[in-house]
């Protein structure tokens, strides 16, 4: 970082911005790093199908990354999210299959789930100020407990409604293109990463989503309506865990109430090998993406050179902590 | 005529402090109101109740005659009152200009009209002939310039008072010339405007009326152009203060206690080189961004340094970071006392001894609380710092009050070498001279002394020496009692950020 | 007079499995007049978990417990303090290394999974590359249907090779990518044996997404994994009788309490279903939803 | 709360160091509300054993929940502590059944396995300045692997190590009081319990947690070896988890290599209900161990009440909500 005061010369402003490519640019080269490894290592890592099959590994857990970015920007967490993905996925069960409805009743009924519980989680920690993890922790046993109530502890499956598969494994580009047959999943969590960077960056809500990370007195200071925004900002990352819930119910046709809890470690180290503070004020939709992916091709990567569980375990960790530290490293030389 | 606003028997109390007792103000339209009194009188705080940040327990407001309630932030503004606060309010992560439209952004639609919002903030900077790019984030700037963006902020509300809680506290007086400019032409326009500052010389250039404050009560009303500064003084402190000038003891004999050599750091810190003698006070002026924070932290370990060493006592040693420094004898006093200075969250006692810890820890690495508390109750004595106790909490203290904090943490670590980058930012008149006086004593038992100071008089007033800075260079040294036309002509070899001169002020408009 | 409580802690809650097992014994419980409780942790690895529910149900004075232990020694002086206070002691799902419980109602994994290999064995021709995606690899039933499985192979089918056991928490996402990691890894791979019901339709669905002709083998029944061996995605599964462990357990409870006589082991018995023998009446009555 | 602004009396003083003692009995009030429910609600709940169990109940997880106060007052967090319990015990087992070492080996060999796992983690994070959360996870994921390695994945028993369920499960005031068999394990919470507060209140290495949690650059600038004492202090925090390691594998009479993770969650619950703050530079011992047995009392109560487990899972998500908002209302009306 520059610290020059001559603050008018374009060409430093420039070179400040192009450094934040830059440094996503970077942790994307870890992520090279790893795939140049594996594909080495093993000649099956690169084929198509097994590339596909990362992507697909990626979605559910991207999803849910991109969810709780969200929140950490604001310098708040989410616990909530793997358990409300299951419960949203419980209430597209309960409406299709239980109640027979059309599927596009299922999938808003999903996504409006997870919207009022991000209400919810938001309106308890603006209103009621109880910390974010606190309200997270909370609303994640209310939800998991809730989604076994809902369903009766037995998983809800989707036969009745043939399309619903199709939401993540059905594949729109392979139909046009038969030879990259891309998951709808993938394509969804791409469309999901593109939506919430373009209302991070370009709205409102995105604007105050950075400042209520940056400086939330500040900004009440300011006369902003701080609690209305963050409670926007909960609802809108419980709306995106909806999406989730959807494709997780698509890939296994079936609501299991008992999964969830733990998703939520998976994401918000996502985020975090992504380069997102969890002090808040800083994040993109793009780190967090890639961080989901590094972790979805160390796991891919290591089954696929049979690397025994415990050890799979061990390196997982130390490539994460390597991984963080390579990018601190090179932002530091720059 | 209806006052625009008008605040009486004020009362407001925290935990363990009662902050304001009956205090009354009035603000005319037009008119630029002083606001004047010791660390601790009460000053921001009333301007808080004024701007919505907190309610008082007790009083009336009326603002044009009719009774307001104030309840927030929001408020203040719908009412036209808007506040530059103390302590600087900014998102770090956000750019001067989302910084400062926070709360009402151009949008299009939906969306956030970015060119909009840059095109208006520029707007407002090139108003003030600043030259800042709308684009940076505020996290890069300087405090100076970060002042700057709070200004532009409470300009753009174009509210009908405006509340300035020592807006030049880190301002240069090329700075601020300029934000009297800009006030003399909101006065014009019939804006209200109060005025909190420590430097008494601004209050005769630009005020109009001066109320004076203390221990959280009224003390009373002049008009400023008619009262003299001891008067004020007099008010502000209960007693009437001696305006000694530097005595310049002759060091010229004394071993040099710190020299450095050649020290370089890209365009930040070219080649500086200087050495401060046992028992001198060396006095840094410059600019703002002139680079003298840079070199006191180079020299202190605190960043890195790529070329130069530093000779303390004439033996070389290797800085790499502050604890090197504070081993080989020196102590550095940060600018930014929220950022650098104050560990925030703890008590005044633990704040002054976290410099020496060590002192204090017993037999077992057990701390001895009791010679803790004695010796922060000796210092709060002697800086005058107004606390409900040693135990109060660092962040509910007034901003000079926090600062005095800072400067007993040093002054208890007790370093041969002090280098005090503007050690009276935000204190009092009254604690000035106190603070002086304390540094001369310190240099007359042989410390040596580094000051760093944006502001002319100050440096004037202490050193035995002075260095001038510009651009990162060491342009020069004067004698004392140099004329502040020599040091001016040392220290601009380049424009200040804001232009001053006519030609540009037309282009500009 | 309020009803007799028999306090059932189980190793898990929330999977088929153990609500079969607590259907089973809620049905027990209302033919024969006791209220039964049912608990159990998370998942399988969380021991003290288990000893914390055991020590809050002792505390409730039951009439009976039954107890699946994750592990028995853990276990022990809390089994000692019920039989100190006279509560009978009934062990099911996998037996407690103790001479306290007076019974215990269990399935033989290690040979139902035996039969598991047997089956493998016979639909690949007793040849070729196999892979294992185990629920867990430190609990009793894991380790236990891991060897039998693995064991069985070795003794049996010298060119049958299993290229991989790898252990998907008995979570039906994660059990699917690390299908398809094999599957990947190992193009020519023959079948593939999921350990529990969520391995199994893990691997089934890890098959789905690759549109792969590997042979599956599951363990448990449910609706989900019906239906897979329905459609032949599955090609069957070795399924215990749950709901009729859960009856056994609450039986020889109250059978105790009563004074009667109870055999050392209840064996609750295990059968191997597909396609074909699905409605058979026999197997029907121990295929659960 | 007195309001009066005259500032050297001492009685004010008084007034404001028992206000912060004041905060603490209101968590502990929150704590007593629950017991006073669950005893008129069922007869059993406050019979000494039950009581007994309770603490028992809660001495694992408020020694793990301690571990993870002290590094987050410094403004960290350490996710590792679960899995390193049990690293800790793994340790103790190799040692002790294994190795067929004494007793007193086994106890030192697993505290000092946290403490080096400890200054494993502190170096990553203050030498390496990988974030906390970040380099605790990659340790929290090796050292689940290393103990599944250690162990042979297989569970170590202590049987041939007699005294060794003493650890927790004997009862020293039991064999002077018969009538009150404390478990040794509930006095080894208390005992650590008493000497963290110690250290915290009354060392360097306490005050410079408080310190670095509170403004880390200011400490810096103060001339303190921030890096040394931020080692020190995930070092403390690792030895305090082998004690945990020792009293979990005493009560289980075995190290389970798998168990771990997941109960750091709980562990950080606690300290954030005990009303430690995430962000750093407050937080005590107390709090921890009152936010640890509100845990434990509602699980315990729960179940005594026989609610559905469903159930007990929604309510436990409310109540500590609840607990905690309850708590904000009342700092609030001081
Ligand atoms: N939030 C708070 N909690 C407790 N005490 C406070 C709080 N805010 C201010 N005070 C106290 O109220 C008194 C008045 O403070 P205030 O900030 O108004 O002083 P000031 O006149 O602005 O001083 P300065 O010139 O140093 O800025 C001080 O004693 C201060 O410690
Ligand atoms: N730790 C830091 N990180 C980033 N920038 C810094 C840091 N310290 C100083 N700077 C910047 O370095 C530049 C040089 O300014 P510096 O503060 O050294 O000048 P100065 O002569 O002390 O002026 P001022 O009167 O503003 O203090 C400024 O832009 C300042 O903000
Ligand atoms: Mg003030
Ligand atoms: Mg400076």
């Amino acid at each position: 970082m520059s610290t020059i005061a001559t603050s008018d010369r374009p060409s430093l402003l420039a070179g400040i911005r192009s450094s934040g490519a830059y440094h996503k640019l970077l942790a994307f080269s870890g992520l090279i790093v790893l795939l140049v490894v594996f594909s080495l290592a093993s000649p099956n890592f690169l084929q198509t199908a097994n590339v596909l099959a990362i992507l697909q590994a990626t979605s559910v857990n991207g999803v849910l990354a991109i969810a709780a970015t969200i929140v950490i920007i604001t310098g708040g967490i989410d616990l909530s999210v793997g358990t409300l993905m299951t419960f949203c996925a419980v209430i597209a069960g309960v409406l299709l299959t239980n109640n027979g409805m059309p599927l596009p009743v299922g999938v808003l009924g999903a996504i409006l789930a997870g919207t009022v519980s991000g209400l919810i989680s938001g309106t308890i920690v603006a209103k009621l100020k109880v910390p974010p993890f606190i309200a997270t922790l909370g609303m994640m046993l209310i939800l998991k407990g809730l989604s076994l109530v809902i369903s009766g502890t037995k998983p809800i499956y989707f036969n009745n409604t043939p399309g619903f598969t199709q939401i993540a494994q059905g594949s729109l580009i392979g139909s046009v293109i038969p030879a990259l047959p891309v998951p709808n999943g993938v394509l969804i969590l791409f469309l999901v990463a593109i939506v919430i960077s373009f209302v991070l960056s370009k709205t409102a809500l995105g604007r105050y989503t950075f400042a209520l990370g940056s400086n939330e007195e500040a900004v009440r200071l300011s006369g902003v309506n701080v609690d209305r925004w963050k409670i926007g900002v909960y609802a809108l990352a419980g709306s995106v865990v909806g999406i989730a819930g959807l494709l997780i119910a698509s890939r296994l046709n079936s609501a299991q109430p008992a999964l969830g809890q733990g998703y939520e470690l998976d994401a918000i180290a996502a985020v975090v090998i992504g380069g997102t503070s969890l002090s808040g004020g800083r994040g993109t939709v793009l780190g967090t993406l890639i961080g989901a992916l590094i972790i979805s091709v160390l796991a891919n990567g290591l089954r696929i050179l049979s690397v025994a569980q415990e050890w799979q375990t061990v390196v997982t960790g130390l490539i994460i902590i390597l991984a963080v530290f390579a990018d601190i490293l090179r932002r530091r030389k720059l | 005529m209806i006052p625009l606003v008008s605040m009486t028997g004020i009362d407001k109390s925290f935990p363990g402090v009662r902050a304001l007792k009956g205090a009354q103000f009035e603000l005319l339209s037009g008119e630029v109101h002083a606001l004047m009194g010791e660390n601790g009188a009460g000053k921001s705080t009333l301007m808080k109740i004024l701007s919505g940040v907190y309610s008082a327990d007790t009083g009336q407001i009326l603002v044009d005659g009719k009774p307001a309630t104030i309840s927030g932030p929001r408020e203040a503004q719908a009412l036209g009152i808007s506040i530059i606060h103390q302590e600087l309010a900014l998102m770090r992560d956000l750019t001067a200009a989302q910084n400062i439209f926070i709360g009402r952004e151009p949008r299009r639609g939906f969306l956030l009209d970015e060119a909009a919002l840059n095109r208006d903030a520029e707007a407002i900077f090139r108003s003030m002939n600043l030259a800042l790019d709308p684009r940076v984030p505020v996290e890069s700037l300087t405090i100076a310039k970060q002042q700057m963006v709070e200004i532009a902020k409470a300009l753009s509300y174009r509210s009908r008072v405006l509340i300035m809680d020592e807006p030049t506290a880190a301002l240069n007086d090329a700075e601020i010339n300029e934000l009297f400019t800009i006030i003399e032409r909101l006065k014009a326009e019939g804006v209200g405007i109060v005025y909190i500052s420590h430097k008494m010389d601004e209050l005769k250039r630009i005020a109009d009326r001066v109320t004076v404050m203390r221990d959280g009560e009224y003390v009373g009303t002049v008009p400023a152009a008619l009262t003299p500064i001891e008067t004020i003084i007099q008010m502000m402190v209960g007693r009437t203060l001696s305006n000694e000038t530097a005595v310049v003891p002759d060091t010229a004999a004394a071993p040099v206690a710190l020299e450095v050599r050649g020290l370089s750091r890209g365009r930040e810190i070219r080649d500086v080189s200087f050495a401060v003698r046992k028992g001198e006070i060396l006095g840094f002026a410059g600019l703002m961004g002139a680079g003298r924070t840079e070199v006191a932290r180079a020299i202190f370990g605190a960043d890195p340094l790529e070329a130069g060493e530093i000779l303390v006592d004439g033996t070389k040693v290797t800085i790499r970071s502050p604890q090197d420094a504070v081993r080989a004898g020196i102590g550095y006093l940060s600018e930014d006392r929220k950022h650098f200075g104050l560990a925030t969250g703890m008590d005044v006692r633990n704040n002054i001894a976290l410099a020496s810890l060590r002192r204090f820890t017993g037999a077992a690495g057990v701390l001895r609380d009791g010679a803790m508390r004695q010796t922060a109750q000796g210092f709060i004595k002697q800086l005058a710092i107004k606390t409900p106790s040693d135990t109060q909490e660092a962040r509910l203290l007034s901003g000079g009050n926090q600062q005095k904090v800072v400067i007993a943490k040093w002054l208890l670590r007790d370093c041969p070498i002090l280098i005090f980058d503007e050690p009276t930012r935000g204190i009092d008149i009254g604690a000035k001279s106190e603070i002086y006086k304390l540094l001369n004593a310190l240099a007359a038992q042989g410390r040596a002394i580094i000051v760093i100071s944006s502001e002319l008089p100050e440096v004037l007033r202490l050193s035995h020496r002075i260095a001038v800075m510009c651009e990162g260079r060491l342009t020069g040294f004067l004698p004392a009692g140099a004329p502040q036309q020599d040091i001016m002509r040392l220290a601009t070899l380049r424009p200040s950020a804001v232009e001053t001169s006519e030609p540009n002020r037309k282009a500009a408009s | 007079q309020e009803a007799r409580e028999i306090a059932l802690i189980s190793k898990g809650f929330q999977h088929q499995f153990w609500q079969a097992v607590k259907a089973g014994a809620d049905k027990a419980g209302a033919e024969l007049g006791v209220t039964v409780t049912f608990e159990g942790p998370d998942n399988e690895t969380q021991v003290d978990r288990q000893i914390d529910m055991l020590a809050a149900a002792l505390s409730r004075n039951p009439a009976a417990i039954g107890f699946a232990a994750l592990d028995s020694q853990a276990a022990t002086p809390l089994l000692q303090q019920a039989k100190d206070a006279g509560i009978p002691v009934i062990a099911f799902d996998s037996g407690v290394d103790s001479d306290i419980p007076l019974t215990t109602a269990t399935t033989d994994n290690v040979a139902a999974a035996a039969l598991a290999a047997d089956k493998m064995a016979e639909l690949i021709g007793e040849e070729g590359k196999i892979a294992v995606v185990a629920h867990d690899q430190t609990s009793r039933t894991g380790i236990d249907r891991r060897d039998g499985f693995v064991n069985r192979i070795a003794e049996a089918y010298p060119n049958i090779e299993i290229v991989s056991v790898q252990y998907g928490g008995g979570d039906q996402l994660q059990s699917t990518e690390i299908t398809k990691s094999i599957l990947l890894a190992n193009p020519d791979l023959k079948g593939i044996f999921g350990t529990n019901e969520g391995s199994a339709i893990g691997v089934a669905n890890g098959k789905q997404e690759l549109n792969s002709q590997v042979v599956v083998i599951g363990f448990d029944s449910g609706a989900a994994q019906k239906g897979m061996v329905e459609s032949g995605l599955m090609n069957g599964a070795i399924t215990q009788n749950p709901v009729g462990i859960g009856y056994e357990t609450v039986k020889a409870a109250v059978t105790a309490l009563d004074g009667g006589e109870l055999p050392d082991i209840i064996d609750t018995g295990f059968f191997y279903y597909d396609a074909t023998n699905m409605d058979d009446p026999e197997i029907a009555a121990v295929l659960y939803d």
